[in-house]
This record gives C-alpha cells, structure tokens and sequence, in this order.
C-alpha cells in the first residue's frame, strides 16, 4: 500500500506537461476552435506529434494489443495534463472510448485492423452510445445527436446497452451532421444510422465497461488539470492586479475563494488517483471509485472555472480571455457520459441499492 | 399592506395589453420575441420612438418630460404586460432609467429642457461611462481626464464595459476634472455626444459570441461647457444617486424577462422529461420562489416611502439577482442536458436558455461585483468596519 | 397595490417587539427549559401575559369567532416578535393550528366551548395529524409521536387527511408520553388514541387548511425573526470581540458572512409579507406562496443560527450561549409540519403538475 | 501507486482483527460501541492499559518507547480493524497521537524516559492547553504566565477547551515565559502534573448537554524545571509541529469513526424509507465519496515522503473533514425526520446521530476555524498576502 506516484509515474507526468504546456497553446487551440467542418476543435499538428512523437497514445492499452501498455493512472496523469491546457484534441473519443473497446472487446482483425491507425492518429474513431438502437442482425438504427469529434472519424465505435459494433464512417446508411457546439474544443456531431452494417465485436460488455471506464476516468482527470489550471491562473491574475489600491490577492474574501478552489482540487486530485488505482488493480471499489471521481471531479472544475470568471471581474467573461474555455469545457465534462445526479445515483446503488 | 389592484388599475392593464399586443402583432411583429440585447438595432431604436409617440416610453416620468405621472401600481401594471406580450428590451434603458432620471434630479432646466424629451422620445439613445480598465470596481480610482478649454470641455481617457455604445448617441462619462486629484474628489459628471472624431469605440466579443460590450477611447473629445451635471467636482455624488436609480422600477420590468426565461426553462423541462425528476422540480420550485421574492423584494423597496432608514431589500436587490440568474443559466442547463450544448449551423450563436446560461456569468460582476455588493451590504446595511485601501 | 406596513401594522410589530424583548429574556427562557413533566417548554407567566395583558392572542382569528379579528400579516407580525426571543410559549399549537382549525371549521357550541380558554391562555391545545388515523365513526385509533405541547394540552384536536376532531386530553383511549426534545422550548409529546372519541369538526377541510396556512405563516415568521436575531446578535459580538489585534468585524471574509446572512433575511421578509398577505387577500398565489416562504424561511434561519455558532467561534457551542436556542429552534421550525423538500414539492406541483 | 495490501499485510489484519474481536467480547464487552468521548472514564483508562499491556497502544512508535514501528500499512490496517470491531475512541488520544509525538520529537533523552513509557501502556493520560479566553483562533497571543522560581516553573493564567482534562494526569500548556514579550515570540512548552492546589477545572456545557470540554485555571500551579520541552522560548515552534501531528496516522482512526457514523445513518435511511428518496439518495452518495476521499487524501498525505513541497492533502484536511461532518450531522436528522428531535426519558442525553449533529458544529471551529484554516491553505498553500494584525 503506497499512494504515491512512482518515479515512473512522476516523469510520466512531467513529460506530458511539458509537452502539453509547450504545444497545446491556447493560440493553437483558438486555431481550432474557429476552423470548420470535419476539423472542428482538433489541432492535428498536435495530435499528430502527442500521438508519434510522444508516444503516449497507447498508455493504458496491453502492449499485446499493440498499445504501450502502462495502467489508468498513467492514462489519467496524461489527461490531466492535456486538459490543463483545454488541449483540442480526439483523446477522450478516439483513445479512451473507441480504441479502449475495441482492445478490450474486439477480435484479433479488429484491433489489427484499427489501433495501429487510431494510436499513430492517422485515423480519428468516434462513439455512438444510443440505448435506443436497434439491431437486426448486425444491420444498426439509431442516431445520437452527441458524437464527440463525429465530423472527423473515419469510424464509429456504436454501442447499445448490451451490443458494440465497429461502423466505417463512409458506409451506406450512416449520416453525419455537423454541429456548432458551445466548448469549440468538443465538437459534438449528430450521426445517424439507418441499417447501417456493423462488423459486431466479440465481447461487447467487455469493450462498453472498459470504454465507461477509462471515459469515466480521462473526464475525471482532464477535470483536474483543467481546475487546477483555473486556480494557478487566477492566482496569478490576483496577485498583479490591483483595486483600491491592493493587490486583489490581499483581499480576505478573494483568498478565501481561492482556498476554497484548492481544498475541491485537492480532494479531486486524491478522487482520480482513487479511481485510476482501483481499476488498475481491479478492486472491488472501482465502479463505485470511477462514477464517484466523474462527479466530483466535473463539479470541482466547474467551481473553480465558474470562480476564474468571477474573480477575473470584466475582463473574465470576454472572448478573448481563455477563462470561457476552461468555463466552456468544464461544462461539456459535466454532461459528457452522464451527469453528476445520474453518476451519484449509481454510486447511492452501491450503497443503498438500485433505487425501485 | 395590500397586494391586489384596484379596478382602475385593472382597466390600465387592459389599456396597457391591447396597446401593445396590438403593436406586436401589428406594425412591429418582427422583433417580438426577441432577447439578445445587440438584435435588431434600428427596428428597436424605431420601436423606441413608438412608444414615444405614444406616451409609453417613460410613464413613471412628470408629464411634462414626456411622461405620464404613473404610479407605483401603474408602473407594475405596465412592466408586467410590456413583457407578457413578448416586447423586446429597451435598447434606451441606460437613457430612460439612468440619464433621464439622473437630469431630472441633478440637472438644470435648460439641460432638461435639450435632454429629457428626445430620450422620451426616443431619438437620443444614452450610454455609460463609468468603468475603466484599471477602474473595474473601484470607480473612485476613475483617470479619464476632463479640461475646460475655449469654452468646451475636453476629454481624455479610456472607458470600458459601454454597453450599446456602438449604437447609441450620447455617453454620460465621470470624468477627472481636477488635476491631480484623487478617491472620489475631482470628478464631474459629463454629457458627450458619441458622434465626434475624439471617441473611438471598439466592440468587445463576450463569452457568448455576441458583442454587447465596447472599449470607449477619448482622445480630445469634446463637449460643450453646459454639458456637464450638477457642479464641478460633483461627480461621485451623481454617479452614487444614479446607481440606486437602478434600483428602480426598471427592476420590475428586468424581473418580466427573468420570468420569460423561466417560463423557457418549466417549458422545456416538460418537454423532455426533466420536470418529472425531483432533483429537478426542488431547484424550478427554488427558481420560482426566488424569483417571486425578488418581485415582492422589489414592492417592498418601492413601496417604501420611510427613506430615513436603510432599505434592505434595496441594499440586497442586486446581489440577489444576479446570483438567482446565474443559478437560473445553470439550472437551464441541466434541464437541457447536452441537448443545450449544441446549435445547428456554422455561427456560435446561441437560443435563450444556453445564451442565458453564457451571458449571466456576466450578471454577478457588472454594476458592482457580488464581492463589491458584500461589502456595501456589510458596511452600509451592518454597519460593519470600512474595507481599507491599500 | 401598497407592500409596505400600515401604520397600525407598525405599531403592531412595535408592541410586539417590546413585549417580547421585555418579557421572553433568556433567563426566563431557560427556566421554562429546565421546567420538567407538563410544563416543559411554557413561560406560564409569559403565556397569561401575552394572552391577557397584551391581548394579541386572538389575531387572525374574526371577532364574529370570539377573536381580535385582523389578519394573517398582523399575526406574522406577532409571530416574528416572538421568534427572535425564543419565547417559550404554545403560540404555534395552540393558536395557530388548533384555535384556528376550530374557529375556521368548528361548530358555534365547539367555538364557545374552546376558544375562550384558548384565547385567554387559561387551556392550551395541541394539534395530532395522523394521516394513517382510523375513524370508526368518531372513534379515534392512531399516533402521532410529534404532537407540539401535547403534554399540557387539555384539549387535542385531532386531523387525518380529510377529517377533523376535538378530543378531550383526558377522555378514554387517550395516552400521552412526555419526551425530550432536542429545542427544549418546542416540547414534542407522543400521543396514542385507542378508540377514543372525538367531536367531529363540521368542516374539516376548511379547518385543516386554515390551521395549515397559519401554521406555516407563523413558521416562517417566527424563523424570520430568529434569523434576524441571530445576525443582530453576531454583529454585536463581532465589533467587540478582538483577535488578531483588530475586530473581527473588521474581517473581510467575517463581513461577507455576514452580508450572506442579510441577504437571505432580506428575501425572507419579503417571503412572510407576501404569504400573509396573500393569504389574507385570498388570492390565486396564497397556496403556492405559504409553502414558498414556509421553506424559505427555515432554510434562512437555520444558515444564520448555523453561523451564529460558527462566528462566535468557541463560545459558540456552549450551553450557557444562547445561540444553541436559536439554532435548535431553527431545526425544529425545518421540520416541523413538513420538511424544505416537501414544501418545494408543492411549490413544483404548482408550476409542473403532480409527479406522478 | 499501489492500494491493495500484501498477504503478509492481510495476515497482519486477522491478527488485529483477532485480538480487538476477542476484547470486545470478553473482558471488555462493556464498552463495545460506546461513542460519546466522556462516558465510562474509569473502564476506558482501563481499556487504555489493555492496549499498553498488549502492546497495541501506539504501534507506529518506536519499540524501544512501547511502539512496534508498524508500516504505514499496518497502522492502516489497524485503525480500520480497531473501529470495524466497534471499540470506542482512545481517551488517551491527547497522549498518543500529540503529546506522545511531540517528546518524540523534541524532548530531551529523561523526557522520554519519564513519559513515553507511561503514555504507551495507558498509566499517563494526556490533555492539551492552548486556547484561552482571549485566543480562541489567536494562538501567538496567549497571556498564560509561567516563570522559573526555585527551581521550578510557576504558571499562572487560564485555558479553555482543555477536552478532557477532568479525567487527565498531564496537562501540555503553552505559556508566555517571556515578560512583556508579545506574539509568537517568547512561549515555552510545559508538561504539567493536573493533582496538585494551583489547577482548577471547570466543565463547560455543550451544545449536546454533555461537557467534554473545560476551563482549566491555573494560579501559582507548578511543575518541575526540567518539565520544559525543548528550550526555553520555543513553544511556537513545538506547538507548531505539534499541530502537523494531528494529521498524522490518527486521521485514518478518526475517518473509521466517522465510517460508523454514515453507515449509520445509511441504516436509518433504509429502515424508514428514506433510502428511497432520491434526494437524500444523492446527499448520501455525495456523504460517501467525501468520506473516500478523505481516506485517500490521508494516504497521499501519509505516502508522501517528499516533504520539501507543500503538502496541499494535508494542507486542506480539516477544513475538509470538518465541513464534512458537519454536513453529515445535518444529513443524520434529514433521514432521520422529527424522530432525530426526541428522546425517551428525562435526560437531555442523544443518541449518535443527533449528538452527531449537534457536537459537529464545534467540528469546524475547534482546532483553528474554517476561516482560519482558509486564511493558512491561501497564505502557506497558494503563497497570497498574509492577513494584517490589527
């Protein structure tokens, strides 16, 4: 029993700070907030380099299956940093959704056939949950109208509550259309599948479980990166800026806030590390673990972005001021794979059991 | 005490709703319904000079200046069916609710006479002047510089935060007047036309896309030596008289908006399902509650004739409100679900409740941030120490 | 339209005030707190003088039935008096439920028999509501375990869903259990009916909703007027005490917390006004707005007796502080005659329908 | 990073579990579940010297001073199996978890000899002295006097909160050895025999009806010169690390007792009904994942060894802990109804739940307020402006 990062871990994280602080600019993530069509909110230079040059993509993936091996906590270190920045990019829908399902659930061919593609980031997969679907063999009708990066996949990952199946985003009958979404950095397209083919993978609970799993998780951590950001912001902000004469910073009630931003984070910091162990080691806490980080960790960054804007006064709720994309993609965390009522019920069914 | 209207006031109503259903349904069809403030600016400017022409513009006003003399009652009446009928806001709000009522109170008669029935009206559209970059909260630390010069006053500096300045002709700006003074010393209360080659206005983009907001820069602008209200040297007086003009009956007519959203957001809620969940219906009853509070809040503070003592509900009315509708946006939100988070076509435009959910981040910084307004509460309502400056 | 006091309301809320900060001292609060067996929870001297010398006691209650005739807003105004002292009285049970139940939907012969004692404060009465009660005929079987001054009523009236009785406190089949309670001043007694028989009510609808619209009025503005001592008191304390060199008063973060307090007792004035004075005009919000402000106001007084201990720091929670009467007073207001959530559930009936 | 324990560790538990098992069922059956802190004094001393005696008092301690030198994962092991077995909380806490530590720490070599011993097997009972009437939040400026007068060290002022002292041997009092010295600079640190003329305790009432807490005087009250721990004028230092102690090992105890207390009222909520509603249902999943996160803030905390940056897990602790039970005490009575309001008999005595919300609301003022424990996590966590003295 150790709860601390490993020195592995710790250059893990380190890396992928650096890499993400050095290139994820907010500059660049402007440049892909106002691009249009199919690449809405991806900068692909950087998913290009995070992906290749990095070579953190696979993390969290069996090395048998072609990924870099490592743990969720690994995962989680990597997002964090990447949601530090509000970095734009097809992590959360290509990595820890599509490639994480099919890893885990798909056949030989199926992963052969894609994780090469989605890891290098030659190729972008998107996931379609519709609990809706119907299938008639594995000829697929549904739609879902929340498709994160859906303008940009070459395939969909859709999944029902009990079926998964791989779609190419070019087979008859599947529909694609794109959408102005309010954090441009999660562009969320509305696909439609009107008997379309799916190739079926051979375990879907497996590949839906381990897909809520590391989205649960990478949500939950991109949360924290992103609130601490907030805070050192802000922080820094207050200790420049000065009103009636004083740093803002001096003012009790403002240095109040701000403990109040870190003592969420803190615990946020203690729910994904949490969430990230127990399901590396299979524990029986993990499902409890991974929906109680999800809720607590969105609620915290949305705290404290919504407090950036705040303690920021004017010049917070500006354009031009990166406080509405922290403030933006707080909010798309928070109903990103299920709110925080539905994410604490599923921890109150734990508990309590199911409610009747 | 007594809440209900008498049948006078029941048949100003009628008169109230049939004049302005007959407009929205008539002549100005085309911007019922709309609510984003930057919409549609000249039919709106025309829609001023309409209710102008026909004495609806400023009822709470003397008859003399255009107004009708309305009581309080009347005033409620009008607030609460200008918003029932899906009327657009004034784009003169600042002119009608904080110029005209500031030149009544502290102007000459002459200023009245040039001013009052052009806002009335509505052919002279006022903004504000009053934050700087440096100055956000701390309007005493005000440095945009105002000189006597050949008989007209000329004018230096930098405002920020005008609202509407882009399409508006008359600014009301506090300006330094006394070099070298500092705090609320040596500042006057100016009129400038916007119009002139000395003020330059740059749109700011905000949170939701839109541009409501500009910088105002001020290099030798000028105005005439008479456009300047009350004394030298009376600014901070004026501009403290004008901000509890805010505290107005205006309120009324704001908090029929507020209940349109809400009214959107019950609506939507039904629509999908939200208004079966019980998370769901505590936070609309606490919505609703809060915002009948803020009604009853707002009649208490105008009801109240007793000014000798501290108007409570007056003192909390800002910070009320603001906060209940940045909750409200949330609230909006999550009735929604990710259903809010997207719009179909290329612009990043947004309907009322994700516009809601955007711009009323806004709500609890401008006009006093929910900090400011804690330590007003504290040392004017409580009685508490004075915030000392550094 | 005129939401401001009249001039006889002033003078209403100014006798009161001035009876109840002479008279309900916390001296005299705490030896009725002390008092065991029946007289637990009741200034007898306090109650005659209210009832007799001030003769405020038959407010809201028509002259036709033996009251003082005035309304509902005038009996807040008593009510809100009465709450920032704590007073130790049976003004809840005895008056605004069962006096008015009685008055609203008794007999002439039950009104003459009753509320003369009532009103003079020679009898006390206590309110038993049992949905589940049994009536065979008026044969009365059923519990209530939280019947306000139940151990010194000589009369109970008795409700269920849809009827309503009066029962003798000493008829057959009736049981009283004394217990202790947690606000010492709003002692809760067990009562047991086993076949015990009432005197029907001739119009028990009429009689449960006036004894419920007042009783939740008289709530809300005893909570009012706790909460508003509570911040009264705490500024007080606040400009003396000294730590750190300076008042605490002088403590931004101090302030603020204070501000929140004045903020919230702000909307709760309106709240009280606006019920008692809807109620008493009958209007179409009545409903909605007594179990708005019944909510609202608990909820403020609990928050400002929550910070009372709080800002008083250690002293805060001693038994000798009297802020631990307001604040026990303030929880026993949040439940009693329904809970906040139950209140808000009926303001969302209101507004969308009936959960189904 | 790893959470799972070895099986040599699991080992470790069935012997804790054993042990602690077998006392609550036997020779110390009767103080099984006992949770209110002041009950059966007399049987817990002698609990405290069952624990000595079998060496299970403070096993985190070295060997030598009647310790194990238990890994981190053992004391967590330990403090799970000692609540999961319903034992109640250590009336010697004071002893083990700070005074303990601290002559660890900074005591000379015969400090420890004298006391450590006597601490671990539960002979000498602890108490604190810190507060005073006048230095509720304000520990630099304590008015205790103490100085050195034949041979010995001579106090003379008065504590406040000392919790427990009526039943304590030991008082550790800070107090100003320095005449005319002022703030954090001239305070010494005393071990104090309680049995002697010169101390009187008073019990202060609580909120709760119990009296945990005392008033302790002190007038011409003496202990031997060599009662000083560390040198003379270093109290602020020692009572300083001292209170980094309390986040140490007996955290994860504390957390286990806080376990019981939701599991409690988990129970109530499913035995009325209240599991069912759907609002309480997310009060208690949040009241869970607070308490998970405390467990697993206290381990980073524990785990981590790299003690030249800030800690922000430790940092934020009792802020967290505090709001959190106090949070919980409000959420016991939810569940628990009107019921939660009374109690058979005469005595204004409560059973866990609503004691729970009535004793929580010390919770976060005890041990430096909420505001105070703001004013450190923003001045030493995020390095803004210290707060003014006056």
């Amino acid at each position: 029993m150790d709860f601390a990062l490993s020195d592995e871990q710790q250059m893990i994280a380190d890396t992928a700070r650096a890499f993400f602080s050095e290139n994820a600019t907010c500059e660049r993530t402007r440049q892909a907030m106002a691009a249009g069509g199919a690449d809405a909110g991806i900068d692909r230079e950087l998913w290009r380099a995070f992906c290749t040059d990095l070579g953190l993509s696979g993390v969290g993936i069996a090395e048998a299956a072609g990924g870099a091996g490592l743990g969720l906590v690994e995962l989680a270190l990597v997002a964090e940093a990447a949601g530090a920045q509000v970095a734009a990019l097809p992590m959360l829908g290509s990595l820890a959704l599509c490639a994480q399902a099919v890893a885990a659930g798909g056949t030989a061919a199926q992963r052969d056939a894609i994780l090469p593609a989605l890891l290098s980031g030659e190729a972008i997969a998107a996931y379609v949950h519709d609990p809706a679907l119907r299938a008639e063999g594995d000829l697929l009708t549904g739609e879902s109208r929340f498709v994160l990066h859906g303008g940009a996949a070459q395939w969909f990952v859709v999944t029902s509550n009990s079926g998964a199946w791989i779609v190419p985003a070019d087979a008859p009958g599947v529909t694609v259309r794109i959408q102005t979404t309010m954090d441009q950095t999660r562009p969320l397209a509305c696909v439609t599948l009107t008997g379309a083919q799916g190739q079926p993978l051979t375990d879907p609970p497996a590949a839906i479980a381990r897909a809520h799993t590391c989205g649960f998780i990478t949500l939950a951590a991109e949360a924290l990166g992103g609130a601490q950001a907030t805070l050192d912001r802000t922080v820094a902000y207050a200790m420049e800026r000065v009103q009636f004469g004083r740093p803002i910073a001096s003012f009790q009630a403002y240095k109040h806030r701000l403990a109040d931003m870190m003592i969420e984070i803190e615990q946020a910091r203690s729910a994904v590390w949490w969430a990230a162990c127990a399901a590396d080691e299979a524990s029986d806490e993990a499902d409890l673990a991974v929906h109680a980080a999800k809720a607590f960790c969105a609620d915290t960054y949305f705290m404290c972005a919504g407090n950036m804007i705040q303690l920021h006064g004017g010049i917070g709720f500006t354009w031009e001021h990166d406080a509405h994309l922290y403030f933006k993609r707080s909010r798309a965390i928070m109903s990103s794979l299920g709110d925080g009522a539905w994410h604490r019920e599923q921890v109150a069914t734990h508990i309590l059991g199911a409610l009747a | 005490m007594k809440l209900g209207f008498s049948p006078d006031e029941e048949l100003f109503r009628a008169e109230c709703a049939d004049w302005l259903n007959g407009q929205m349904s008539g002549e100005f069809r085309d911007i019922k319904g709309v609510t984003q403030l930057t919409a549609m600016p000249e039919r709106r400017k025309e829609w001023e000079q309409q209710l102008g022409a026909h004495g609806w513009s400023c009822i709470g006003w003397p008859e003399q200046w255009g107004g009708r003399d309305a009581t309080l009652a009347q005033q409620v009446i009008f607030a609460e069916e200008y918003a029932g009928a899906g009327v657009p806001g004034r784009v003169n709000h600042i002119g009608i609710e904080l110029a005209g009522p500031t030149i009544l109170a502290f102007g000459a008669e002459e200023q009245k006479q040039r001013f009052l029935p052009d806002i009335a009206a509505g052919r002279t559209i006022f903004c504000q002047g009053f934050s700087e970059p440096n100055a956000g909260s701390d309007l005493a630390s005000v440095r945009t510089k105002g000189r006597l010069e050949g008989g007209e006053w000329v004018v230096n500096g930098q405002k920020i935060w005008t609202s509407l300045a882009h399409i508006s002709d008359w600014i009301f700006v506090v300006t330094r007047t006394e070099e070298g003074s500092q705090g609320p010393k040596g500042l006057s209360f100016l009129m400038m036309p916007i119009d002139q080659p000395g003020i330059e206005i740059r749109p700011i983009r905000q949170i939701n896309g839109d541009a409501e907001f500009n910088e105002t820069f001020f290099t030798d602008a000028r105005c005439a030596a008479d456009s300047l209200i009350g004394a030298v040297g009376d600014g901070w007086r004026i501009a403290m008289g004008l901000l509890a003009f805010e505290r107005g009956v205006s309120t009324l007519g704001q908090q029929m908006g507020f209940r349109n959203e809400l009214d959107a957001i019950i609506a939507a809620a039904k629509a999908n399902g939200a208004a079966r969940d019980p998370l769901i219906r505590q936070r609309i009853a606490k919505a609703e509650t809060g915002l009948r509070l803020m009604r009853y809040g707002a009649l208490r503070m105008l009801s109240n004739t007793n000014h000798s003592r501290i108007d409570g509900a007056a003192l909390t009315y800002k910070i009320q409100w603001a906060t209940w509708r940045r909750g409200l946006g949330e609230l909006a939100m999550d009735v929604l679900g990710q259903a809010g988070e997207v719009t179909d076509g290329e612009a990043y435009e947004w309907g009322t409740l994700p516009n809601l959910f955007l711009y009323s981040r806004a709500d609890t910084i401008y006009g006093g941030t929910n900090q400011i307004q804690r330590n007003l509460i504290a040392e004017r309502g409580l009685g508490l120490p004075r915030e000392p400056r550094g």
